[in-house]
């Protein structure tokens, strides 16, 4: 499997990953599935006004590696890419994306939202978010880690 | 686990630690090489608060980019880190 | 929601169609997913060498448009966007794309893959494969309708 | 169900059907207005193995791009269709 990790300030494009990807299937490929995390302006009935996204380079990296090599044991999977950004983001900036390639549509399925799942939950990132009351600091939610422990 | 001579280790702060602490990285000279003797260090530095918050729930302790439990050694040049509860995404 | 269908000879631009769609996105949108099929180069042991996919105009689009009200009854969704070409395909070639943008992940994930385990068993096209001992006319398989009764 | 006066509908065959039957779309002057007048025009026109086809399993008839079951009327310009086993993406 290809699978390439990075954590970067700058925003990605869509359209690059998604093509250099396909640059990449062979013919055994018949499924990519994408995930875009965007921020959004709100969270439950809160107006958030903005991110800070921070990491521990290197053992985020390594986090997410962790995250992959799991989700590749337990699927067929030809490539899968990971892009995260850290520092300060505002909403409707992109967050995240999770880009997999496989065989078939059900690992494809199934490999994207495991990552994602892990990703908000065992990966090294803390979130701060900017809302009117003040910066909130914002651990994983219960939620999350049902979403992951349902895996 | 003390030793006479004193061991220098990089201890880094991240998230909401690191404001609580109001630092991101500090080079600490500790006589006992440990994590424990990290943190009887810490005590002598730190204001209450930033001391409670490294103790705080959920609070985990690296060496080296590598989760810890308990007390562990170090040696000259490790990189202790503590890290806040993750959330990526 | 905003809804898109279109069965199409040409191929699709990915990139367009996710730029499109972000455009569209107010602040309420936190994910994005994407699934996009490729022609394979086999089936199981046996090799492809293309595929011919037939459509009834008008019917067919009336098909997709009866899954996407489905979904969007049964999940959050703010976006859905589903492309579907139509006439002669070679092997690593675009098929099919779903797009859905919702405010939460969950809901993004689930809608993208209910409209495709559909859209494999209830949209009205007829696929043909061109294998080196002839062409077969392939039906919905076993595994696609136990995939679609699973929702 | 009969009529005296003729009625011309659309007839389309789609996928293994088309290929089975050799044909796209014909129009038939049927006489009895319905289904199955539409099913005995056919049984003078085709040969043994497309109209079988039409029979097989899971083959679905549509008019006017509505699936429908059993016998139903039809009127001049109504446009009747043979599906067989649909397969998408």
């Amino acid at each position: 499997m290809h699978a390439d990790i990075r954590v970067e300030t700058d925003d990605f494009d869509v359209a690059e990953e998604w093509a250099a990807m396909r640059a990449r299937l062979g013919g055994r490929a018949g499924a990519v599935v994408a995930f875009a995390g965007i921020v959004r302006d709100h969270a439950g009935t809160d107006k958030v006004d903005g991110l800070f996204l921070e990491h521990y380079p290197g053992m985020t990296e390594a986090s997410i590696g962790k995250i992959l090599a799991k989700a590749s044991d337990r699927w067929e999977l030809t490539d899968a890419v990971v892009i995260h950004r850290v520092g300060e983001l505002g909403p409707r900036d992109q967050i995240v994306l999770v880009l997999v390639a496989a065989p078939h549509r059900g690992d494809a399925f199934a490999a994207c939202e495991f990552i994602m799942d892990h990703l908000k939950t065992d990966a090294v990132f803390w979130k701060k978010e900017h809302r009117p009351g003040g910066d909130i600091w914002i651990g994983a939610t219960g939620g999350d880690r049902e979403r992951r422990n349902g895996w | 686990m003390s030793s006479a001579t004193s061991t220098v280790v990089a201890v880094r702060f991240f998230g909401s630690l690191r404001e609580a602490v109001g630092c991101d990285t500090v080079d600490l000279d500790i006589e006992d090489a440990c994590i424990a003797g990290v943190r009887a260090r810490l005590a002598s530095l730190l204001r209450a608060d930033g001391l409670q918050a490294l103790s705080g729930q959920g609070v985990r302790v690296c060496v080296n980019q590598t989760i810890i439990r308990g007390n562990v050694e170090l040696r000259a040049g490790d990189e202790v880190a503590f890290l806040p509860p993750v959330t990526g995404g």
